[in-house]
C-alpha cells in the first residue's frame, strides 16, 4: 500500500485530533541523472486532500521542496463518528487514495 | 541582492572568489521581497508565526519542520493559509497548506528538502486578510570545498 | 621586518624557556576566573589572552593565522596569547557565535577576517572604555598598546585588570579597523602556535583518542562501490584473543576487539558474502569510453559560456589547433588514515575525530544517534592532513552508528590505509577536447572546449545545479583570463559510479594544468614565446599579468640556460589568489626528467603570515609533482585496484627539487593560501617537458607517458 | 610475558609475540607519539628508536623489542631539555600537520648520531619518510642546523 495512517480510533467530540500520514514517493526533483545518465524527469505530489465525511479539513499544494516519501501532520476538531479520506495527484498524473474511520463518542 | 548569490553559484565568478561571511551570506536573502511576490506587495507582520527548523542539518535531503501559528482558529479569526518559501531552492514555494476553523490548532509538521543552507520563510494568511511572517536560518553542514555555495 | 629567527628569539627571550606549552585545550589556570570579552576573545587576570578558532588546524597554519587577525586589532602581547578550539556545543547552544567552521576552499582567512578583526577591536575598545571609566576620564584619551591601557598622566592598566568591567559593558557597534599600514601583527612571520606541541609529541590527532574500557573497530568496506553486506558469520573469529564481536553494518562489517591490531587481524579472517551490485563490471576504460562519448554527444550537454560566435569565427581562422587532455582519479592519502571514536550513551553523544568541520560532524553525529543538537560534544583534535578528505563526514557516520550499537562503551573506528586508499571521495577524472582558431598574426580568434566530467556537487552534494552546470568541472575554462573574442564552453556530465569529492585544489588542480597547456600550444602554432603571448592575449590591469611578470622576471625568464635545460611558464586565479611558475628542466633521451628548480609565485592580496605561506608553497610542490608524476587511481571489476604506498607512490625528501617562492602580495585584497600555490605548476612542469622534448603532455601522470623523474 | 623499557620506564606486557610494537605502544602502554600510517613499513609516521637504531615499529614484532630501550618522540627530550633536532625542527618551523614529524625527529636524531655533519646525501638515504604536507626543504634545512648545534649530553 503505498500510504500509512496515523489516527485516534475514537475521540471525544469537539476534541482536537492529530493527524499523521506517510505517503510512499520518490518526489523527484528532476535533477537526479540515473546510471546511464539519463535525468529523472521531475514528479512530486503536487495535490493533496483530506476531506472528513465528504467535507475538506486540510488541502496542501506540495513540491520537490517536500522530502521523498512525504510526511504530513495537521490536526482537525472531532466532529462526528465516520470515515477520513486523503487522496493526492503527482506530476505524472497518478492518483492515490486511502481511507480511516474514526469513532466519536 | 540575491541575484548576487547565483551569479556566484553559476560561474566561479570574481564574486565568488570573495568568499562571503556566513553573516553576508544570509543577509543576501531577500526574505522581505520572496513574502511581497505572494502578497501583492504588502508587507508581513513578524509575530504569531513559529517556524522550527534545526540550525544544522547534515545534509538538506530530509529535514523536520514544524510550523505554527498563534490563533483562536475560530470561525471569526483563523488561518486560512501556511505558505513555505525558500529563496534557495529551484521551486521557491516549498508548500502552501490550507487551513481553516476545521483544524482546531495551526500547525503542520513535515519534512523538507533545502538545497544547500539558506533561509526559510513562512507565511500565514489570517481570516481577516493580514499577513504574518518568521524565517529560520538552516546551515546544511555537506561543506564544499569551493566557493559560492556558503 | 622581523625574520622568523628574529621573532622566535623574542618570544623565546621574553617567555623564560623555549616556548613549549601551547597545549590547545589546557584548562584555564587555576583560581583564576577568566572573563570572556566576546565569542573570539576570552582575558585572564594574570593578563594572559585566550583567542578561540572555529576552524580545523590541518598543517595549513590558520590557526596561528586567524588569532593574528584577531591579536592586531585587539592590540595585546602576542607572547599571552594562547589559541583555543571553538566548542560545537556552544555554537549550537549560543546559536551559532563562531560562524562558519569549515576549514574548506582556502576560505578560513579570506571569509572571517572581517569578524575577526571586528571581534579584536570591539574587545580592545570594551577594555579601553572600562578603564576610562575606572579612571574617571574620557575613554579616546586613552589608548591601548600590547596588553596594556596607558591615560594621560602616566596611569596604566592591564587587559587582565579591567576585563571583569569590560564584559559588562554594551558591545559597540560600529569599530573602525587600522589601515594596513598599521599592522604589526598581521603580515609578520609569527611561529606557529601548534608546533611546540608536535616537536614535544603532545600533539593529539582523532586517532590517539583514548578513553577507558574503550574498544576498537576494524571494518571492511564493501569493495565495489555501492555494494551491501550479504552476509558475515562471527563465527570463525569469534575465539580469537581479544575478538568481541563482528557488526553487519549495511555497507560495512565491522570487528570489535579490545585492540585494533587484534580486530584487523581477525577481519582478514572473516568470511564476508558480499552484494556487489550494479557497479561490479565498471573499469577504468568503461570509465573513459562514457566520457569519450560525452565528448561527441548531442544530447545531455550544456553550455557553460557563449561568447561571441566560436564555430564561426573559426571557420575564418588561418590555423586550427586541437587536442585532447586527460586527468585521471586522484586520492587524497591523508598520512592519519580515516577514524571516528564516539561514546553514546543516556541520550548524549561524544565524538573523537579529526575533520575539517566540526560543525559537520556534529550534525551527523546527531541525526545517525538520533538525539538532539545540544546533546552532542565534538572533541576538537588536530588533523593528520586534510587535503578535502576531511570535509565529507563518513567515517563520523560509522563511528557513530558503531557507538549506537555499543551503548554505553567508547568505540574506535580506525580505517586502515587500504580502507582509505579504496574508499575515498576521489579527484574527478576529466577529459577535455579543445579547439582554438589562430588569425594569421597567431592571435586566438575562436576557442571552443568541452569538458567530459563527473559533478562532485550533483554527486557528493547533490545539490542542483544552475542550468546543469557545475562550477568546478569548468573552472578557469568559462572565468579564463585571455582576451579571446568567440570562445564556447561546454559541458557534459557523465557520473560514472565512483564516488568524488574536493581534493586540495579540486577543479583548479587539472583544468588550469590542460588550459596553460593548450595556450602553449597556441604559442607554440603561432612561433610566439610563451611568456611573451600570455602577456599579449592578458588584459593590461589583470593581476595574472602582474604575478606572471614577477615570477618571470625572479626566474631571469630572458636569462640564458645551461645547455640541455628548457623552461616552461603557466600562470592562473585560484581561490581568489593568483599564482604563476616557472619550471626549469632537463630531460633525458630515456626520459627521465632532473628538474633544477620551481620558481612559485603568489599574490594574494594582503600576507597574514609570510612564513606560513612559502611553508604552503613548498608543500603544494610536492603535493602537486607526486600528483602529477605518479598519480593514477585506477579501477578494475568496480573497485579501485591501488591499496598502500607501494602502489600509490608518494615523493620522498631525496626527490624534491628547488622551489624558490616568489611572495607578492599586491594588497587591497584577500586571496586564500592552502590550495592555489598547486594550480599552476603541472602546466609549468609539462610545457618545460615541451620545450626540452618536443613532446605535448596531454595526459596525467608523467609515469604512464613514459617519463621518471631523476 | 615480555619486558622491555620505553623512554626510560621499565614496563612489563602480556601480548602475543608477533604482535607489532606499535599497536604494543599505543593500544596496549597508551604511548600515542608514534602514528599508524601505512602498516606496511613505508612511511615511516611508526619509527621508534630500539637501541639507539631506528625502527618501523607497524612490521617489527614487539617479541625483537625484548629486554631492549624504545624511544618514542615523547623520549626524545632529555630532562625537560629538547634535543638540538627539536630546537632546530622550532626554529626553522618544519612541521605543517605534524603526523610524520615525530617519525622524522627520531630518524634525523639517529643519523646525527651516526653521522654528526651528514652531507645532503647522507640525509637523502636517511631521511625516506613520507611527508603528505611536503615539509622535506625545511627537514633538510633543519637537520643540517641541528649539526651545528652543541652535541647533547
Amino acid at each position: 500500500m503505498t500510504a500509512r495512517v496515523q489516527l485516534p480510533k475514537e475521540a471525544k467530540r469537539g476534541e482536537v485530533i492529530r493527524v499523521r500520514i506517510l505517503i510512499q514517493h520518490p518526489m523527484e526533483t528532476g535533477f537526479r541523472l540515473d546510471t546511464d545518465m539519463k535525468k529523472v524527469p521531475k514528479n512530486a505530489i503536487r495535490s493533496f486532500v483530506c476531506t472528513y465525511n465528504g467535507v475538506e479539513i486540510f488541502r496542501a499544494e506540495l513540491s520537490p521542496g517536500i522530502a521523498a516519501n512525504p510526511f504530513l501532520q495537521f490536526s482537525t476538531v472531532a466532529e462526528a463518528s465516520g470515515e477520513l479520506e486523503f487522496s493526492w495527484v503527482d506530476d505524472a498524473g497518478q492518483r492515490e487514495a486511502v481511507r480511516e474511520s474514526i469513532r466519536v463518542a | 541582492m540575491n541575484r548576487r548569490l547565483f551569479v556566484a553559484l553559476l560561474l566561479g565568478s570574481p564574486l565568488a572568489a570573495r568568499a562571503q561571511s556566513r553573516e553576508e551570506f544570509f543577509a543576501s536573502f531577500d526574505s522581505e521581497g520572496l513574502v511581497k511576490k505572494v502578497t501583492g506587495g504588502v508587507a508581513a507582520k513578524h509575530g504569531r508565526v513559529r517556524l522550527v527548523l534545526p540550525l544544522l542539518a547534515d545534509n538538506g535531503n530530509s529535514v523536520e519542520m514544524k510550523v505554527s501559528v498563534d490563533s483562536p482558529m475560530s470561525a471569526a479569526d483563523h488561518v486560512m493559509s501556511l505558505r513555505l518559501l525558500s529563496e534557495r531552492n529551484p521551486e521557491r514555494d516549498m508548500a502552501v497548506f490550507h487551513l481553516g476553523p476545521r483544524a482546531g490548532v495551526a500547525e503542520v509538521q513535515s519534512r523538507v528538502r533545502l538545497a544547500g543552507s539558506q533561509r526559510v520563510v513562512a507565511l500565514a494568511e489570517m481570516s481577516d486578510g493580514s499577513w504574518w511572517m518568521d524565517t529560520a536560518d538552516v546551515v546544511v553542514t555537506l561543506s564544499a570545498c569551493i566557493d559560492g555555495t556558503g | 621586518m622581523t625574520t622568523r629567527r628574529d621573532f622566535l628569539k623574542v618570544s623565546a627571550a621574553t617567555s623564560g624557556a623555549l616556548v613549549l606549552g601551547f597545549n590547545t585545550e589546557k584548562s584555564l589556570s587555576q583560581g583564576a576566573k577568566p572573563t570572556e570579552i566576546n565569542a573570539w576573545v576570552v582575558v585572564e587576570p594574570n593578563d594572559r589572552v585566550i583567542i578561540r578558532y572555529a576552524r580545523s588546524e590541518m598543517g595549513q597554519g590558520s590557526m596561528t593565522s586567524a588569532a593574528q587577525l584577531v591579536a592586531e586589532e585587539l592590540d595585546c602581547d602576542w607572547a599571552k596569547v594562547r589559541v583555543e578550539y571553538a566548542d560545537t556545543n556552544a555554537q549550537v547552544v549560543r546559536k551559532r557565535p563562531w560562524g562558519d567552521m569549515a576549514a574548506v576552499g582556502s576560505r578560513t582567512i579570506r571569509q572571517s577576517q572581517q569578524y575577526l578583526r571586528q571581534a579584536g577591536a570591539t574587545a580592545r575598545s570594551m577594555l579601553v572604555a572600562a578603564a576610562a571609566k575606572g579612571w574617571g576620564v574620557p575613554a579616546d584619551e586613552c589608548r591601548a598598546a600590547s596588553g596594556v591601557i596607558y591615560a594621560p598622566g602616566g596611569r596604566k592598566a592591564t587587559y587582565g585588570k579591567v576585563a571583569a568591567a569590560a564584559a559588562k559593558l554594551e558591545a559597540p557597534k560600529e569599530v573602525k579597523l587600522k589601515d594596513p599600514k598599521e599592522w604589526r601583527i598581521i603580515g609578520k612571520p609569527i611561529a606557529r602556535v601548534d608546533i611546540p606541541d608536535t616537536v614535544m609529541g603532545r600533539q593529539r590527532y582523532g586517532i590517539d583518542a583514548q578513553l577507558p574500557g574503550m574498544v576498537y573497530a576494524a571494518i571492511a568496506q564493501c569493495p565495489v562501490f555501492g555494494g551491501k553486506v550479504k552476509s558475515a558469520s562471527g563465527a570463525k573469529v569469534a575465539g580469537r584473543r581479544g575478538v568481541i564481536q563482528v557488526i553487519p553494518m549495511g555497507d560495512f562489517v565491522a570487528v570489535i576487539a579490545d585492540s585494533w591490531w587484534r580486530a584487523k587481524e581477525a577481519l582478514r579472517e572473516l568470511p564476508i558474502e558480499w552484494d556487489f551490485g550494479a557497479a561490479a563490471g565498471v573499469s577504468s576504460d568503461s570509465i573513459e569510453k562514457l566520457l569519450r562519448a560525452g565528448l561527441d554527444a548531442q544530447t545531455e550537454v550544456v553550455s557553460a559560456k557563449k561568447q561571441g560566435d566560436a564555430a564561426q569565427a573559426m571557420a575564418g581562422a588561418a590555423k586550427v589547433v586541437e587536442a585532447e587532455y586527460f586527468t585521471p582519479y586522484l586520492a587524497h592519502a591523508t598520512l592519519e588514515p580515516q577514524n571516528c571514536t564516539a561514546l553514546f550513551k543516556d541520550g548524549r553523544v561524544d565524538v573523537w575525530t579529526s575533520t575539517q568541520n566540526a560543525e559537520a560532524t556534529h550534525a551527523v553525529a546527531a541525526a545517525v544517534a538520533g538525539v538532539p543538537l545540544e546533546n552532542v560534544y565534538v572533541h576538537r583534535m588536530q588533523l593528520g592532513g586534510g587535503f578535502g578528505r576531511r570535509g565529507a563526514q563518513d567515517y563520523t557516520r560509522q563511528g557513530v552508528s558503531l557507538a549506537k550499537a555499543m551503548p554505553g562503551t567508547p568505540v574506535k573506528l580506525l580505517w586502515s590505509r587500504e580502507e582509505d586508499t579504496q574508499h575515498d571521495n576521489y579527484r574527478p577524472v576529466s577529459l577535455v577536447r579543445f579547439k582554438a582558431g589562430l588569425d594569421a598574426a597567431g592571435r586566438p580568434v575562436a576557442w571552443q572546449s568541452r569538458v567530459a566530467a563527473p559533478s562532485i556537487i550533483a554527486t557528493l552534494l547533490k545539490l542542483p545545479l544552475k542550468e546543469g552546470i557545475d562550477p568546478q568541472a569548468v573552472a578557469s575554462f568559462a572565468d579564463q583570463p585571455y582576451e579571446i573574442p568567440n570562445v564556447t564552453i561546454e559541458y557534459a556530465q557523465r557520473n560514472p559510479p565512483v564516488p568524488v569529492g574536493f581534493w586540495r585544489t579540486v577543479g583548479h588542480s587539472q583544468n588550469p594544468y590542460m588550459r596553460e597547456c593548450f595556450i602553449d600550444e597556441l604559442a607554440h602554432a603561432a612561433g610566439k614565446d610563451p611568456f611573451e603571448y600570455r602577456r599579449s592575449l592578458l588584459p593590461a590591469a589583470s593581476k595574472e599579468l602582474s604575478i606572471m611578470e614577477a615570477t618571470a622576471k625572479a626566474a631571469g625568464w630572458d636569462a640564458p640556460l645551461p645547455a640541455g635545460v628548457f623552461r616552461g611558464i603557466a600562470t592562473t586565479e585560484a581561490y581568489g589568489s593568483y599564482t604563476a611558475v616557472v619550471a626549469e628542466l632537463a630531460v633525458s633521451p630515456v626520459g627521465v626528467i632532473d628538474i633544477k628548480r620551481l620558481v612559485l609565485g603568489i599574490d594574494c592580496g594582503y600576507a597574514v603570515n609570510p612564513d606560513n605561506i612559502v611553508a604552503q608553497m613548498q608543500g603544494s610542490a610536492v603535493f602537486m609533482l607526486t600528483a602529477m608524476l605518479w598519480g593514477d587511481i585506477t579501477i578494475k571489476d568496480g573497485r579501485v585496484e591501488q591499496s598502500n604506498f607501494h602502489d600509490y607512490r608518494m615523493m620522498r625528501l631525496r626527490e624534491m627539487p628547488k622551489v624558490e617562492v616568489v611572495l607578492a602580495p599586491t594588497g587591497g585584497f584577500w586571496g586564500g593560501i592552502g590550495e592555489p600555490g598547486q594550480a599552476s605548476i603541472a602546466p609549468a612542469v609539462c610545457n618545460a617537458i615541451f620545450a626540452a622534448t618536443g613532446k605535448r603532455v596531454r595526459s596525467l601522470p608523467l609515469s604512464k607517458q613514459g617519463f621518471e623523474l631523476a | 610475558m615480555i619486558k622491555l623499557t620505553v623512554n626510560g620506564r621499565p614496563v612489563e606486557v602480556d601480548v602475543e609475540a608477533e604482535m607489532p610494537l606499535l599497536w604494543v605502544l599505543r593500544d596496549v602502554l597508551d604511548v600515542k607519539g608514534p602514528k599508524f600510517g601505512c602498516g606496511i613499513a613505508q612511511c615511516g609516521a611508526c619509527t621508534v628508536l630500539v637501541n639507539g637504531e631506528p625502527v618501523r615499529s607497524c612490521s617489527y614484532p614487539v617479541s625483537a623489542a625484548a629486554d631492549k630501550r624504545v624511544v618514542t618522540i615523547e623520549g626524545l627530550a632529555q630532562g625537560g631539555k629538547p634535543h638540538p633536532v627539536q630546537q632546530a625542527w622550532i626554529e626553522h618551523q618544519v612541521p605543517q600537520c605534524g603526523y610524520c614529524q615525530g617519525g622524522q625527529m627520531l630518524t634525523a636524531a639517529a643519523l646525527l648520531r651516526r653521522k654528526p655533519r651528514p652531507t645532503d646525501a647522507d640525509i637523502d638515504e636517511a631521511m625516506t619518510n613520507i611527508c603528505r604536507c611536503g615539509t622535506y626543504a625545511r627537514i633538510r634545512e633543519a637537520i643540517h642546523a641541528a649539526a651545528k648545534k652543541p652535541a647533547k649530553a
